[in-house]
């Protein structure tokens, strides 16, 4: 039958086809390096690794999100090269940190955002506490306009929540109110909602859409978080497990070089570790870098 | 024995080719069977762990209001709440299901009784083409759209259960609505001729005979209808509000299983007890599609009756 | 032709009267014995003894649900899917009801046409030419002497024969029935069941199958169920009459319309019954 | 009031309904399309993304949607072919069996997809070492699509009368004879519109892929079509996102300055992706009927 022919001639050609295409694949070898985790630290490592990949050939970085606790446990488990996390590994349940290495590449600082009719020019840590507590109500309270107000939280479980939690409100647990898994959705959540606050990575900060007040008088700026006048801000990490291989160590050196960290660092709006005159571990205690 | 008694006994080409056909649609249906079972084994698996591993009670789970797994109560024990989603879900998807209902029906019964050329030519591919749209789209639109919208009707903050029930109308409506169509074709055309010829209008006609004779098709598509909304996620996500708080009118930020489980699962630890947690509520979602489905299957059995 | 005298009859009950074929004088191409169907639990057939005479036409007549049908689609095993068929079915020294037979080897020799026309949404040739192919044969001219003879046996050919590559359902009613008996009759079957072929048709049409069936005699074996009187007369040289999922009375077929035994074969062919 | 005139305003509150519904609709369509359309060029249908400046384009993911919609098909169809016809033509109907099998099929057809995937993300990328690649994505879309194809099939199917089935079986044709060269070609037209529907919905699926495909999509040599070499548009263990997910990263975490238009404009090609989509398949699927069901 005339069809039969057709199709094990179509057979035969793609088997061929296959064939020569794996003979004639490029001899390089390539080594692969996978990060997963922190969707915030996603976009600098992708940059970052697409520079690596041209300088270093063969290699080829491979970047995903997935969210911090999912990068950490894949690291964990061994799944992954790298995993990348909003906060210390210690600070996630499940997760055995000692058993894997911590790279600090970047410092993120978070401020709180306000819809431009609040008409808030500074807040107190105490206000901040009150509001995302629930004990004041109403932007009046804190000599904004007639206003109630509307909360929108960051889910619960992520860095920049946990960040905000842990400096913003001094340990208080937020009360529950709405919540948004993204910081794009918080920022245009409040930007259009009347009475609204969120809080979001400097990245994210636009004046046009939303209000940015002081945080005890201090303005949410890179210059502030270097010196340590504003509390609001944590280490971007990329974790790995035991033994690194040749070519990680090599990426991993690339990242903290000048070349990611003055030029690629600054651009997506983070703030590099190595211009930092304060620092902190894991229990949150500050202290100035020598 | 002569050939054709030969033949006859023996096993034809055309017995082996079925054979074969029916053995490759076999494993083809096993195939999709391991995967479903695989499927239902992982979630079960992970999301009772909550209960057998975690020692949460399913009753402080099923009807306990806060939702923070990391956090624990006064005694000790995790505050793993579900009711609050439970609740918001059912809302949506009623709520949904209650306004999607006259609109689908009524554009079927168009479609079909009243303009059958003009409904078919423009509803048809604009619906098919809708079910392609993907759902982030769709919740773009709420956040865009919908919720100012019920911001400037209702007040507050626009997030909630009501704006979410408008999406998901949206999202549902066609799929109702090319389901009732099929019901309403299928009944006969002579009911319509005997009903046209003793002399009843034409909405006599539609309103006792075909709708009485598709009812059950009908329901079985709005309870289809449910089902997807109680499952969809992304699109709900992002106009509910996601506070794992009781809703108390419709206007208040909600949240459902899915838009929790979605936003939650990333930032949690594989085999946490906030991560099994979560997996409870993809359990809860699988039992309430068994539910639906077993619905439909009751309806279609009475209907056919 | 068969003359009465010729033929023995056995056990007059007083409400049945079946003939049996003397196999010495008449070839006998397939025969029912005990055969019983039941869908479920439900019996649609009593036990049913029938012979059928090679190059004959018997009609089975019989009311809706008489269970004529029932029995014609046991003969060549379509009731499968949908039923129990007990008993035996001989064909050629062989029990085809049995699970040893190859049910798809057997159709190819006991062929069947239903009420419906069911042509194929193919061309009107290779609706004939499909289930040839299909069963091995290739050659060309073959194919084309088969299509040829099939459709004039089957009284289409002239009809058909320049618009062989039109889809089959472009044609009437009565040339769809006609071309599904083409089709049949392409594969050389020994014996044709036919289930009411002429009922959905109007009465040019189905004069015209008729015509075609008293060809076809010469070389098949026919048996068809019909609701029409005058059919089963004209066409048929036996005729078993069916009533409550029994054979009541089975005859030559001049007997069974002028002098038939019992009486209720005399209510349904006087038109007072069913 | 007598019949007639609640006849007439019966009709009317139809015509206002159905008038409605279809403005919804296509308000729905249009607001999609005028804000996405404006931001289309062929620099934005053919750039690759930029990750946090202005300009970029969504070149590498309409390649890559395309191409995991087919590599899905490939996967899924078949599959589904296969036990839509098991379901429909060899399962004996009655059976408590298969009412079950049913009823889990279509159990797994409601689940949130985003279960789906971190079911996918779990087997495939991490157990079995595929990585986030296109294969994994692929894989757990089918897994996706497999319950809504199979039942489309199976419903397909069962519309052909079964006068069919006996003509085929009555002249001594196999069942699966019968199937592959009469039943499915009768019932084609309607297997593409539910492969056709279906395909919209994995096209602008994004929860399943997020944790299976991947979230990254690194630049590809366009001049490579070796599948076995890394940065070659067909080689299926590169991760790949696709165009939905694109969409859903921008609106989430996206930072470069004109991340709204990039939505919009990926979001409307999208919509036009499905529509082309939809015309082309019915169009073939016309043709390979006609050509199937009779020569000419």
């Amino acid at each position: 039958m005339k069809q039969k022919w057709l199709w094990s001639l179509i057979a035969i050609l793609g088997a061929v086809a296959l064939t020569g295409a794996y003979l004639t694949k490029d001899k390089q070898q390539t080594i692969n390096l996978n990060a997963v985790g922190s969707t915030a630290l996603q976009p600098m490592v992708e940059a970052a690794g697409e520079s690596f990949q041209r300088d270093t050939p063969g290699a080829y970085v491979n970047v995903q999100g997935g969210g911090s606790g999912t990068g950490l446990a894949q690291v964990q488990s061994g799944a992954v090269d790298m995993g990348m996390a909003d906060m210390f590994a210690e600070e996630k349940k499940g997760i055995q940190a000692q058993k894997l290495t911590d790279h600090k590449v970047a410092v993120i600082g978070i401020a709180p955002i306000l819809n431009p009719n609040v008409g808030v020019k500074n807040l107190t840590t105490q206000q901040l506490v009150d509001i995302f507590t629930k004990k004041i109500t109403n932007w009046q309270q804190v000599g904004g306009a007639n206003q109630a107000i509307v909360l929108v939280n960051r889910v619960n479980g992520s860095g920049t929540r946990a960040t905000f939690e842990k400096y913003g409100l001094d340990g208080h647990f937020s009360a529950e109110g709405q919540e948004q898994d993204s910081s794009g959705t918080a920022r245009s959540i409040v930007s259009s909602t009347p009475g609204a606050i969120s809080y979001v990575a400097f990245s994210y900060l636009d004046d046009k859409q939303v209000l940015v007040p002081k945080v005890n008088g201090v303005q949410a700026t890179d210059q502030n978080v270097m010196n340590g006048s504003y509390p609001i801000w944590a280490y971007e990490h990329i974790y790995t497990k035991g033994t690194e291989s040749s070519v990680l160590q090599k990426f991993l050196r690339y990242l903290d070089s000048d070349e990611v960290q003055r030029k690629l660092v600054p651009q997506l709006g983070y703030i590099s570790p190595h211009d930092m005159q304060v620092q902190r571990d894991v229990d949150g205690r500050t202290t100035p870098v020598k | 024995m002569d050939e054709i008694q030969e033949a006859l006994t023996k096993t034809s080409k055309a017995t082996k080719k079925d054979r074969f056909g029916r053995s490759v649609s076999l494993l083809a249906l096993i195939l999709i069977l391991a995967v479903v079972i695989s499927i239902f084994w992982f979630v079960a698996s992970k999301g009772l762990a909550t209960f057998f591993k975690n020692h949460v009670s399913l009753w402080s789970f099923l009807t306990g209001t806060k939702w923070a797994p990391g956090q624990v109560d006064a005694h000790g024990k995790p505050l793993v709440g579900a009711a609050p989603m439970i609740v918001g879900s059912f809302l949506v998807t009623f709520l949904s299901a209650l306004i999607a209902t006259p609109f689908a029906v009524g554009t079927a019964v168009f479609m079909t009784e009243i303009s059958p050329k003009r409904g078919a030519k423009i509803l048809q591919p604009v619906t098919e083409l809708l079910v392609g749209i993907p759902s982030v789209v769709y919740g773009f639109v709420g956040l865009t759209v919908v919720v100012p919208a019920m911001r400037h009707l209702f007040g507050g903050s626009g997030f909630g259960v009501l704006a979410g029930s408008m999406v998901l109308f949206v999202m549902i409506l066609p799929t109702v609505t090319s389901m009732t169509v099929d019901t309403l074709r299928a009944v006969p055309k002579r009911y319509r001729e005997a009903a046209l010829a003793l002399g009843a209008t034409r909405w006599q006609m539609i309103y006792k005979v075909i709708l009485r004779a598709a009812t059950p098709g009908i329901l079985t598509a709005i309870v289809f209808g449910m089902a997807r909304a109680f499952g969809e996620a992304l699109a709900v996500q992002m106009v509910v509000g996601n506070a794992a708080l009781m809703p108390h009118n419709l206007m208040s930020p909600s949240a459902t299983l899915t838009s929790i489980l979605t936003q939650g699962i990333g930032n949690t630890v594989m085999g946490s007890l906030e991560n099994n947690a979560l997996w409870s509520l993809a359990l809860i979602l699988l039992l309430m599609s068994l539910v639906f489905n077993l619905v439909i299957r009751a309806i279609g059995k009475k209907g056919a009756m | 032709m068969v003359e009465p005298n010729q033929l023995v009859f056995t056990d007059e009950m007083p409400d049945h009267y079946i003939m049996d074929i003397n196999e010495d004088k008449h070839e006998v191409a397939l025969s029912a014995q005990d055969v019983e169907v039941y869908y479920g639990a439900k019996q649609a057939l009593q036990k049913t003894n029938l012979k059928f005479e090679r190059y004959k036409i018997t009609s089975l007549i019989g009311a809706s649900g008489s269970g004529k049908s029932t029995f014609l689609r046991s003969l060549n095993r379509m009731n499968d899917d949908v039923g129990t068929v007990k008993g035996k079915i001989m064909y050629r020294n062989l029990d085809i009801n049995s699970s040893d037979i190859d049910v798809y080897e057997m159709r190819r020799h006991i062929g069947m046409v239903f009420q419906r026309p069911n042509p194929f949404a193919k061309s009107i040739e290779d609706n004939i030419t499909f289930a040839l192919k299909q069963h091995g044969i290739r050659d060309k001219d073959e194919l084309a002497k088969r299509v040829e003879t099939s459709l004039k046996q089957a009284a289409l050919w002239d009809e058909v024969k320049d618009t062989l590559h039109k889809s089959a359902l472009s044609l009437s009613g009565g040339q769809q029935q006609r071309l599904v008996i083409a089709r049949a009759i392409a594969l050389h079957p020994d014996i044709l069941l036919l289930d009411e072929p002429a009922s959905a048709l109007d009465p040019i049409s189905s004069a015209k199958i008729e015509d075609t069936l008293l060809e076809l005699k010469e070389k098949y074996t026919i048996i068809i169920v019909t609701h029409n009187m005058q059919q089963a007369a004209r066409v048929s040289d036996y005729t078993a009459f069916f009533h409550m999922g029994e054979v009541l009375e089975y005859d030559l077929t001049r007997k069974i319309f002028t002098r038939p035994k019992v009486q209720r074969t005399i209510d349904y062919v006087n038109g007072n019954f069913g | 009031m007598n019949a007639k005139q609640v006849d007439k305003i019966a009709t009317g509150i139809l015509y206002t309904i159905a008038g409605f519904v279809i403005l919804v609709l296509l308000a729905l369509l249009g607001y999609i399309l005028v804000q996405g359309v404006p931001n289309l060029s062929w620099h934005f249908l053919t750039a690759p993304a930029e990750a946090f400046s202005a300009g970029g384009g969504i070149g590498i993911q309409l390649f890559n949607s395309f191409y995991l919609l087919i590599l899905t098909m490939v996967i899924s169809f078949p599959i589904a072919l296969g036990a839509g016809i098991y379901l429909n033509e060899y399962a004996n109907q009655k059976s408590k069996v298969i009412e079950v099998i049913r009823t889990m099929i279509e159990i797994l057809s409601s689940l949130p997809s985003v279960v789906v995937g971190l079911f996918g993300f779990l087997l495939f990328v991490v157990q079995l070492k595929l990585g986030f690649s296109l294969l994994s994505g692929a894989i757990a879309l089918t897994f996706f699509n497999l319950p809504l194809l199979t039942r489309s099939v199976e419903e397909s199917l069962r519309t052909i009368p079964n006068l069919q089935r006996e003509a085929g079986s009555a002249l001594g044709l196999s069942r699966f004879e019968t199937i592959g060269h009469v039943i499915l070609p009768a019932a084609l037209p309607s297997i593409m519109t539910g492969v056709v529907l279906s395909a919209g919905r994995v096209f602008g699926e994004a929860a399943a892929l997020i944790y299976t495909a991947g979230q990254s999509a690194p630049a590809l040599n366009f001049a490579d079509w070796n599948p076995f070499n890394a940065t070659s548009p067909l080689n299926v263990m590169r991760p790949a996102e696709t165009l939905a997910v694109h969409i859903w990263k921008i609106n989430s975490e996206g930072i470069m300055p004109d991340a709204a238009a990039v939505s919009a404009g990926a979001s409307a090609v999208l919509v036009i992706a499905v529509l082309l989509f939809n015309f082309c398949a019915r169009y073939f699927s016309k043709v390979l009927y006609r050509q199937l069901t009779s020569s000419k």
